[in-house]
């Protein structure tokens, strides 16, 4: 390691010391991936202001941006510090994780600057119209319309599972401009969700919550400015902006308490140390050497890209990952036994509501981003070669 | 006397008309957004005893059909292909353990107001998490008077509802009626959105109010294979429902069940489910026969309709895709139904480790 | 139980305790389904000809085609009590199991007459001739020929996977006397394998042995006679002898010792007398719970169908058993360890080497009689409804 | 010095050039066939010697490459995508044992005849059919000479051909030269066709006999790995073998690679094989890192090693059908050695409990 990462990582020490407040160590899953996350605290408010303003939400993106600048190596040591302080980063959503580096990759100077400070530090929110009640996963047969007025797009149709739509500022969206070319007819747009003509009906889960909505464009128009590459170029857009979220979700589980901990915490415990439950022991080391041995992979991909290798490897993650956060739910209902089947009042502890509303949740892992079956679909043609009759 | 094939076949059809006349699966949406701690219709539960079946397994004797839970074990099926919400498997269950372990004085007292549905009745045993009878710190103690009993049974099935308790304790079952003094509940909210509540005793009971010839694990082996034929009756109407949306539901220009990969995973689920009609069905013949190989069966029944139920559901959501995560669509109901189901009274790892032990590894 | 059927049962079991050489008792898997059979001993031949002689190879067959006449319940008795005595029935094949119910079937009584008394004494043995290079999953498109000749076919060909083709005397094949109508041009015909022009080639297995042979027709002259059914009509013969052959294989693991059993005496024990490895112990009780659900399901669709119920389960019950026998092998080799992984010659014991191979070939069992893939593609298909795009 | 990608890319290719010259999967069947105890050919073993690969984790300064395990897992991998019949690995886990646990004279006595090829080593530790090191009955005593020695070890990788045993006693682990006076071996014909030995010890060994630093686990880790390694490499050849099968073989009027559901499951191997590739190389760099993970680096690789070489050689089997199952196909040579090496230093079982172990659980 280069003397001066250690400078950096010893700064990055400094600064965390600072300025990280010590009551939410450790609760990053609580406020970012919780069905019910808790209000915002004045602390939880200045620790967001505080990284925003040193860029380190999104710690790779340019300066120019509202990034940090870093380096890979840098932000792998800002990472490490952070974790060893219990420290995480209140910016994320769909921005930060999915739209963000797609704007990176695809969007103008102007497109950048305007879009991007504003997920940089979390002020504003994007959600993602890509499905329809139709298109689910045979995307490209999409049918909400994009008509060119000449400055501006005239957008007319349904999407579903728009995320967040109900509290969100803008939206990604993949509409048709030409009907009779299934994948070169789609382009991708970013829409104000203050436009007249936008209509939003959230979705009950089964969880309770309603994290996906209904979203309804009536003659709503988009000034030509909001799109995204070129006319007809949303398909390719759309599918790599779906590879950020694959990625994300094949690292979803990596900031949470190993399960074996809370299964000690929970369960009888023999003579010899062991976990008395042999079954619940071989599926809890399942489970955490299947968490390894991906993390392991992931690591090994993104090295090997760098060097030149094969990148495309996102769809084999996601659907590891998407079988790990539902193993691990369902290992969290196993270990709770019946305390974990509680849905709201008096007689269970908020941890316990909490493992009964994720593993409801975690049943649409395999479906959102592209389900399992889809991934499965990719890897057999794409990367193996295998065709269809 | 079991029922022959033609009879189960009528029963059968006999609640699934019932069902579809009186208790759809809207029914127990209502009940559910009612949010009544009680946690079933109570119309529709005097309707249930009407047909007989809260005694359905009651000897004829004490006003019941005599019929064995092998019988209940088809109504309890039938009931939970809709969901139905009713204490009537709490209620049959418990009526098998006083037909089992009570003496003619119980069964008089208990019985027949059972079979005619007045009486409600549920087990109390599980205590922490988990099932886990072989240590119960729920006290029961000599006393002049006769026992005094103490302890906190945290989930009770149908706790809100019941009238009478059959009440697991460190020496034996006791049948406390809810009126007790000393006895205390509180509803449970839990995810199946049924009658779920916390039992607190510190009651004193008179001499006659214990079981003496109970056998703790046939008692628990009646909620467990009825637990199982509830299970059975979910994946029936699920997989029914999947196979539905298979045929129906376009993707990609064509039905998605016209895709190889589902079409194999359908065969699979088809396939548990029917190995587990099997098992169900013997676990209670067994019972029933009061056969040596009954704990065997249960177990047997008990770990493979839990894995199969978990297995059946999780691919009907995935099948369904978006639409099966919405509240809106019965998909999740079951799901929920399910998971709640499968650890009542073990969970399949608890009866696998049962199952070894019986055979002697 | 009527009192006639408890008179059956001492009736058999006094013919048994006469008849039944104790030596023998157990035997029957080490010489009905091992890799490595033992030589036939006196008391072997002796056996096999008194229980020939009362027709209890195939209880159920009617008196004058060899069998013994008895009704399922009889039989049923009849096996029980065998089970009992450690006695087992030295008559089996493909003649017993696959192709004698299907000549019952569909025989005319002079065929019948003339076959079945040969199969029922375990005097002639019976080969299948199905499978070509190019024909395995895709049977109908079989390429074999047989023209009518006037009063004989002439067959031209080759098949593959005939088993035991090297020490049978006849053959029950399937021969396409249609080349223009795929599954309407298939006939079914029996071939004697002492004809002039039929060749035999045994295959090795990689379990070292060579249970199945190529077969080549060259211009076999096979007498009208011998067709059985109509012409043309062989596709619809030949699928309901494949749901004998899968019944068969359902009920397969049935008379085998259990695997705990091996467990116990070659594994370590905890203090509380269960097997120490929690992983295996678990594997152990689902592979012998799985047995046990198969049994019982077995017995359910068989005492349906006498009721009038469905009779077509033959698909799943197939899956089942060949998932039991791989799963069985595998852990036969769990306990064993190193040990059941020996070839031949010194340092290990006869079962530790019968272990080894029985793995091996168990890996067929999910091939043969249609593939797991087969029976899943008529399940999700005939029975379940769903159709091709 | 970890190699970095592009000079990893490099060995595995020159490994593979000289796979295709040398000895490919041909070569493989001529040893078998002629079935000498030995399990390998002896100019093959001097050709791999000559590459420097024996030498390859021995370090410079004894003549060897200094490269580690990380390099020698390449290799290890690259042979077992042909089934190289060789004691390659044997030699380098025992070279590796010696380098970790020996003084500078035993190293300097051994190594370098080891990194020339004119020493074969092997790992000789497991006692029943069972790797189980914890319970080790072959003694070790002290005597006034030295050391005596008595056990046996029932099923010795290239037991026949070692010049050299690195034995695990109760007390210790000592290098015993195959020439000792009291060590008897009489060849093992297993499933694999490799050069498997009983060894028999009744020796006197001299007080330096004893590898003082050697701690059993660690040196059991370097067996564990190069194992996990072949079985990357069985790995990668069977599932290409498959692929190409599936590509060509046509059933229906068309090929078997079009139906999804072999679509779907061939992508599930595909995830199963890279997720190993990364806990091979992971394991074995903290391997020679010495770092603090290792153990349950090495666990996990063995654990995901066995559990996916399982699938992927059944499942080769199975899509390959009748074929599969001949001796005339290469697939049936995979399957073999794949189940020997799932046991070697341990199943998958037993390293998912050694993994919960050091973890705390």
């Amino acid at each position: 390691m280069a003397s001066g990462s250690e400078g950096f990582r010893r700064a990055s020490r400094d600064w965390l010391g600072t300025h990280f407040p010590r009551a939410l160590a450790g609760l990053g899953p609580r406020y970012m991936s919780s069905e019910t996350p808790p209000e915002p605290t004045p602390a939880f408010l200045a620790w967001k202001r505080a990284i925003a303003e040193k860029g380190w939400g999104v710690p790779t993106w340019p300066c120019q941006y509202g990034g940090a600048g870093l380096s890979e190596e840098e932000a792998a040591i800002l990472a490490e510090e952070m974790a060893a302080a219990g420290a995480w980063t209140p910016i994320g959503g769909m921005g930060v994780m999915m739209f963000g580096p797609t704007l990176l990759e695809y969007g103008t100077e102007q497109q950048k600057l305007r879009h991007l400070p504003g997920i940089a530090d979390g002020s504003i929110r994007w959600c993602q119209g890509y499905s329809e009640p139709g298109a689910g996963s045979d995307l490209a047969s999409l049918q909400c319309r994009a008509e060119d007025k000449g400055d501006h797009f005239l957008v007319n149709g349904q999407k579903v599972w728009t995320s967040g739509a109900q509290w969100s500022d803008w939206c990604f969206a993949l509409v048709r401009t030409d009907p009779s070319d299934k994948r070169g007819g789609i382009s991708f747009l970013m829409i104000d969700m203050r436009s007249p003509g936008v209509t939003v009906k959230p979705i009950r889960m089964i969880s309770g919550s309603s994290p996906f909505c209904e979203t309804f464009f009536d003659n709503v128009e988009v000034p030509k400015d909001n799109l995204l590459g070129a006319t007809g170029q949303g398909w390719t857009i759309g599918k790599r902006l779906l590879q950020h979220e694959r990625g994300g979700i094949s690292q979803m589980s990596s900031d949470v308490p190993p399960l074996h901990a809370l299964a000690l915490t929970h369960l009888a415990i023999s003579d010899d140390g062991r976990l008395a439950d042999g079954e619940l022991r071989v599926r809890i080391a399942r489970c955490e050497m299947e968490a390894l041995a991906l993390a392991l992979t992931v690591a090994r991909i993104q090295s090997e890209s760098e060097e030149g290798g094969p990148p495309q490897a996102t769809s084999i993650l996601k659907n590891v990952g998407a079988w790990l956060a539902q193993e691990r739910a369902e290992l969290m209902l196993e270990i709770l036994g019946t305390r974990g089947l509680g849905w709201e009042g008096a007689g269970f502890a908020a941890p316990e509501l909490e493992a009964c509303r994720q593993w409801l949740f975690s049943k649409a892992v395999s479906i959102y981003g592209g389900t399992t079956e889809i991934q499965n679909d990719i890897v057999a043609k794409r990367m193996l070669g295998l065709k269809d009759a | 006397m079991p029922l022959s094939i033609q009879e189960q076949t009528m029963l059968a059809d006999s609640v699934g008309a019932w069902v579809a006349r009186e208790s759809p699966v809207t029914a127990f949406r209502r009940v559910r957004d009612a949010a009544d701690p009680l946690g079933f219709d109570p119309a529709a539960w005097r309707s249930i005893a009407a047909m007989g079946w809260a005694g359905i397994a009651i000897s004829e004797d004490q006003g019941g059909a005599g019929l064995g839970l092998a019988a209940a074990g088809l109504i309890v099926a039938g009931l939970g292909r809709a969901l139905v919400a009713s204490p009537l498997a709490a209620t049959i269950a418990a009526s098998a353990a006083i037909l089992h372990g009570g003496d003619e004085a119980q069964r008089r007292l208990w019985l027949p107001s059972i079979a005619e549905g007045t009486a409600i009745a549920s087990i109390a045993c599980d205590e922490g998490g988990h099932h886990d009878p072989a240590r119960l710190r729920t006290k029961a103690e000599r006393v002049a008077s006769g026992w005094r009993l103490s302890g906190v049974k945290p989930f009770v099935a149908e706790g809100s509802a019941a009238t009478l308790f059959v009440v697991a304790a460190d020496t034996g079952l006791f049948l406390v009626p809810a009126d007790t003094q000393g006895l205390a509940r509180e509803p449970r909210s839990m995810m199946d959105s049924r009658g779920h509540a916390s039992v607190s005793l510190d009651v004193t009971l008179p001499a006659d109010a214990r079981l003496s010839d109970a056998d703790l694990d046939t008692v628990l082996d009646g909620v467990r294979a009825l637990a199982a034929a509830e299970m059975l009756g979910l994946a029936d109407a699920v997989f029914a429902m999947t196979l539905d949306y298979l045929r129906v539901r376009v993707q990609f220009g064509r039905t998605i069940g016209s895709f190889q990969a589902l079409q194999h995973r359908a065969a699979t689920l088809f396939t548990r489910i029917e190995l587990v009609r099997s098992c169900v069905a013997a676990a209670l013949a067994a019972l029933d026969a009061r056969a040596d190989d009954s704990r065997s069966l249960v177990s047997l029944a008990k770990a493979q309709a839990g894995d199969m139920l978990n297995l059946v559901t999780r691919e009907a959501v995935q099948m369904h895709g978006g639409i099966g995560m919405t509240d809106e669509h019965d998909v999740g109901l079951y799901l929920k139904r399910a998971k709640m189901l499968e650890g009542a009274g073990g969970t399949s790892a608890f009866h696998r480790d049962r199952y070894a032990r019986l055979n002697g590894y």
